[in-house]
């Protein structure tokens, strides 16, 4: 195997979905002959044809709710919403016919349908192309919501959401697309599990999408000042790997979660109130969070200040070793 | 108060094959061949659902059920779009469509259930080609139009094969039309050329809102703005819907794309069993309307021109009764979900939390139900 | 002052807010001759004539999305979405467009938007019609979210949310519009400040919308065990009054949040993430969560196990206490 | 792969009122009074922001925005649009009017410090009845018909006051038209008989993807099937453009509600810097367009026919330099937003919650500053 970027790896994932099963449909904005905004769907018109790979006309809750009509003559579309800001107009969809059918139905109407969200900042991009809207979904039962951090992940979760018989949200960290190239594991982890990516002892670091590279390079400046940071990348955000984070906890005593997304109500909110309540003699010092602030994403200029990063992050760090 | 420039025609060049006196009438463009026994069947349909739903309403009453949508002056509108599809077609109602799930040969008892609080859908969707209720207004019209792109792509459209060539139905009414997302299904299906037919229900109402709230032009003109042809029948007429439902079907089967009926009819019923009519529209509405009933003139053909003699009426009146008793009994029959049945059929591979949430919830309750005991 | 109900008080309330400011519009489905499905409406139209009670076309994207303008224009629209779940046809204009507005225009353009939900189960209804999205609305950066739970606040909080010159989304406990009457108090309280409803030393309650008299009962029910449960009355979702919370916490060192809410990524997340963090040495036990659970609303005939009664409540307050 | 039925006709009946070789032609609906001044004035107006959209690019290749959305080719339609406004008039962009705001009283640099990531916004969209760009595609439709239904509310329609009956302006794209919020628009303005007009740019292209993928029938007829008027113009003819829609402008302030104005055109460059038009278009479609440039034919038009002067042209291009001087060095002098102002301008009472984030947030920032001096 060789290296690849995040971008080709979903490219690729994506191909051999196809490929597996005929069933496989791409839906979106763009996916066909410009290969989508960021190239994920590079290719894939030219070879599985216009039927499989769809240009769909502009409206979102039409991408969703044909989605849906399509999972029920027994294909599994694969939709991408082109940046996460533009989601919204197809939330309806999403949240009472995607995430329900299946329970309406008693179980007999599967969903299984795949919305890839291209999430996050960093990017220098204009309003609404920089958001982080996963709690909205994480809250809503009936989804499944994860996030990738890197190329192998990419290669191997958007498969395994693909295949899975409940609607998956899957997040790719766009900043990531062409970030770094890595190769493939040769075999898939499994899809809503948890993953310690640097072991450490004095205090976890929780992230997911974009911010497992922010938190790993924390971790490497922390190591300096003789802090051994754990970082676990949580790349299942509904459901939530409890176990794996616990586990750590119960090691460190010590928990920051750290999203782009603003801080209030956010994923960071579940992951301490579940951490209290289940580990509540193992913390030596409260869950905190690092995350964006309570106000819609900043103009560009002020993206790298407004998002976490490094700085942030070790404050956290000192202020939960503080307690 | 502003005046604004509103104006529906009440009645414009609309396709009626069947007068309200129980006259057959031809239109050139649908001729109907139909033979009075079949003509009896429709009567028959009709007759029944609208006794399922005169049941439902009592049953309401009398507190089986929390709430009952009638449609009561829509079953021709109903019975001839659901008699116009086949056994492979696919349907896609809203939430008053009993007569047409009768068609789809839905058990009314499931329907009921919805209605009762026992279940959220209530039958297969699968077996029976035909969703379950969709309440979220205008939704399931993109779902109708995803699954016409899915017939598109397995071939089953255009072949000349009367076995595999299909066509989808969506249901919806006068009010849905200003949603967004019945009209993005507009967009999908003329874009894709699917083999969709949009049936729209114009009963005039949509809750309290008269339909030129909605728009100040006959709703079956929407089609010709997307690039579809359009058209309005008489909504009461079964024949009528029936002949215009067939011939847009065989279209969409031909790949010739989709269609948009709009069946101009009247909620002779309050919205639901909540609503109360009176404060907003005349007794006299009604009244009018009544004159149209879409039963009463195929009762005037069969004694009149056809060849029905008074046993069939006796026998569906045997089997009226016999219906209404099922549907009585069996309303009152139908178990209560368990509890531990909320935490079914959330995901079919549910997780670890859930089902944590499930065992204590069931632990919860059966040590309520000791102490109670 | 004669005692009434929730839903006579709402719509005194919106006749007092029609009187007081002529910009004042409320607009949805069915406010005009019917008054609204839950008939808080009643007569506005008759009094208020056709231009300032707007029966509008069925749409909701619509509904919010000329009420956007309809504020650039200089009015205070005041808009009606039938129930709960028929909010999210709307959600892209909600988020996108009435929270971003006054930033995005850099304070220039004001938002006076206040959308009106009747919300939450109990009542017998059909699906969509008994749910609590109030959790996707607080983690809006841009947006005020607030519930009454009982017709003196109702009246005033209407009339706050209305002249407030940020947008508010305004959530009405249905189950509660006719439950019981009572008077109208002579002042308001501030809009975003919690109250505390029945004061007690053991444990606190932590509720709003329909919950607060599910909380009260179970206080009172506790009361004969010799349990004195302090109840709190939240009212105000975004912001969080957390110094009456923690203040009450403070006191108890015991918190049990109640939400009618599916549980993970609820209200009761990001209240217990505060508070342990807020208050961590003053939590004899962790906070607790009594809300719906991760699922779809349950048909009717369950709902009354589904959603959080006394007896659930009061078994999370012997677990609290047996910590 | 399957053959789906387009047929969305190249150039049927739009009005024209000047030809790509610069020729005046009459037509019957739209006669304009121009002087050659006048036409001189719209010329100005053209090269100006043509050359404004020039100088966004060059910033933008040379780092100085993160992005640029390109009008080439489009500058006709916008000026003819924006000139017909009136200034109590209100109009509504999307991300690519940089041709209207121009004509609103825009600076540039507003626009400029947007795509460079220093605002979201940049302009006051009260003091020049202009509203900040709108990213999320059609949701601005609906503001305009919100507007729209203030401007009724406001007795502001149909007195026959000049200065007081005032109309609102909707801009959106191709692609949009497929958004629910634009159809939506359509409904409440018809229902409202709003004084809206809707002026779709037909570029031809949604980033990748032909209008054909949108529609197959030409866009202007979609206002028909919801009972108002839409026709066609010529795009890149700013005489038509401007005569066409004051005429919609003033039918709206005169009670006479919404028109739809579609404009064929053509996006002579990428959807934006960042795009690659290559991927999915022939670079000789642009090339035949070219020959339709919006400028060019003006510029023939007041050369041959007009009693404009060389100096006219001289003096054009002094004030065109000028002008791009003014927005390179503006550019790059426009101020990056201070961190705190973040947390401003979220709420306009802005919660203690937040305040404390403010404070710890430039605390923070002011920590970190001091560890990097
Ligand atoms: C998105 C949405 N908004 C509001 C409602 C509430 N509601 C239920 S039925 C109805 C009126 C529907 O009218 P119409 O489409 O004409 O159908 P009809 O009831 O007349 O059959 C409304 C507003 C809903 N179910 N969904
Ligand atoms: C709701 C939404 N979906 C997707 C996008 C991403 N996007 C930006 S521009 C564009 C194409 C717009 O095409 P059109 O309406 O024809 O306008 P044009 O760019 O040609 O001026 C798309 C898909 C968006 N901004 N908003
Ligand atoms: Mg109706
Ligand atoms: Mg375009």
């Amino acid at each position: 195997m060789t290296a690849r970027t995040m971008a080709k790896a979903l490219n690729e994932g994506l191909r051999k979905a196809m490929e597996d099963d005929p069933k496989v449909l791409i839906m979106g904005e763009d996916v066909g002959k410009l290969g989508g905004v960021f190239r994920v769907t590079d290719g894939l018109q030219k070879d599985f044809g216009e039927d499989r790979v769809i240009d769909t006309p502009l409206a979102e809750s039409g991408i969703i709710g044909t989605a849906v009509g399509l999972a029920m003559r027994g294909y599994r579309p694969v939709c991408e919403i082109q940046f996460d800001g533009f989601v919204f107009p197809g939330f309806d969809q999403i949240v009472s016919q995607v995430a329900k059918m299946y329970n309406r139905s008693a179980g007999l109407v599967k969903m299984p349908i795949t919305i890839r969200i291209p999430f996050g900042g960093g990017i220098g991009a204009v309003e609404h192309h920089s958001e982080s809207p996963e709690a909205y979904f994480a809250h809503t039962a009936g989804l499944k919501v994860v996030a990738c951090s890197n190329p192998s992940d990419a290669y191997w979760m958007i498969q395994q959401s693909i295949s899975s018989d409940d609607p998956v949200i899957f997040f790719e960290p766009k900043r990531r697309y062409h970030a770094a190239k890595s190769e493939i594991d040769p075999e898939p982890y499994p899809l809503h599990q948890a993953r310690v990516v640097r072991p450490g002892r004095d205090v976890t670091l929780l992230a997911y999408g974009p911010m497992v590279a922010m938190a790993l390079e924390s971790a490497a400046a922390a190591a300096e000042d003789g802090q051994e940071l754990e970082v676990i990348d949580l790349r299942s955000i509904s459901p939530l790997d409890m176990p794996t984070v616990l586990e750590s906890v119960g090691r460190t005593g010590r928990l920051i979660v750290v999203h782009e997304a603003p801080h209030s109500f956010g994923v960071g909110a579940e992951i301490a109130a579940r951490v209290q309540e289940q580990a509540f003699y193992s913390l030596e010092a409260p869950v905190l969070r690092v995350s964006g602030f309570d106000t819609p994403y900043p103009p560009s200029r002020l993206e790298n200040e407004w998002l976490p990063n490094i700085d942030r992050i070790l404050d956290a760090v000192d202020q939960s070793l503080g307690y | 108060m502003t005046e604004h420039v509103r104006a529906v025609h009440p009645e414009p060049d609309m396709v009626q094959l069947l007068t309200p006196e129980g006259q057959r009438v031809e239109h050139p463009d649908y001729p109907l061949e139909i033979t009075d026994d079949e003509i009896a069947a429709l009567y028959r349909d009709l007759v029944l659902v609208r006794r399922i739903d005169t049941e439902a309403i009592a049953l309401q009453r009398q507190g089986e059920l929390g709430l009952w949508a009638s449609l009561l002056g829509q079953e021709a509108a109903q019975v001839g779009a659901g008699r116009a599809l086949k056994k492979h077609d696919m349907a896609f109602p809203t939430y008053r469509e009993h007569g047409v799930a009768w068609c789809r040969d839905v058990d009314p008892l499931a329907l009921l259930g919805l209605f009762r609080g026992t279940n959220l859908g209530g039958f297969s969707p699968h077996e029976h080609n035909f969703n379950n209720y969709t309440i979220v207004i205008g939704a399931q019209t993109l779902h109708a139009a995803g699954y016409a792109m899915g017939v598109v792509r397995d071939g089953a459209v255009g072949t000349g094969d009367p076995e595999r060539d299909t066509a989808v139905l969506a249901f919806f009414g006068d009010g849905a039309s200003s949603q967004g997302d019945v009209n993005e299904s507009f967009v999908f299906a003329a874009a894709g050329n699917l083999p969709v037919v949009f049936f729209c229900q114009n009963n005039q109402w949509a809750i309290s809102e008269p339909v030129t709230t909605q728009s100040r032009v006959p709703l079956y003109k929407r089609a010709s703005g997307f690039g579809f042809p359009g058209m309005r029948i008489d909504g009461n007429d079964v024949l009528a819907s029936l002949a215009v439902t067939r011939k847009a079907l065989n279209d969409a089967r031909n790949a010739q794309g989709p269609t948009l009926i709009e069946a101009f009819t009247y909620r002779m019923n309050p919205h639901t069993t909540n609503d109360d009519t009176r404060r907003y529209r005349l007794g006299s509405e009604a009244e009018t309307w009544k004159l149209k009933d879409p039963i009463a003139r195929v009762k005037a053909y069969l004694l009149r021109e056809a060849n029905v003699g008074t046993e069939f009426f006796a026998e569906l009146e045997q089997e009226s009764k016999k219906l209404a008793e099922h549907v009585r009994a069996g309303c009152r029959a139908l178990p209560n979900p368990t509890p531990e049945s909320v935490f079914q059929n959330v995901y079919v591979d549910a997780p670890d939390e859930l089902l944590k949430q499930r065992g204590e919830f069931v632990d919860f309750v059966s040590s309520i139900e000791e102490v109670n005991a």
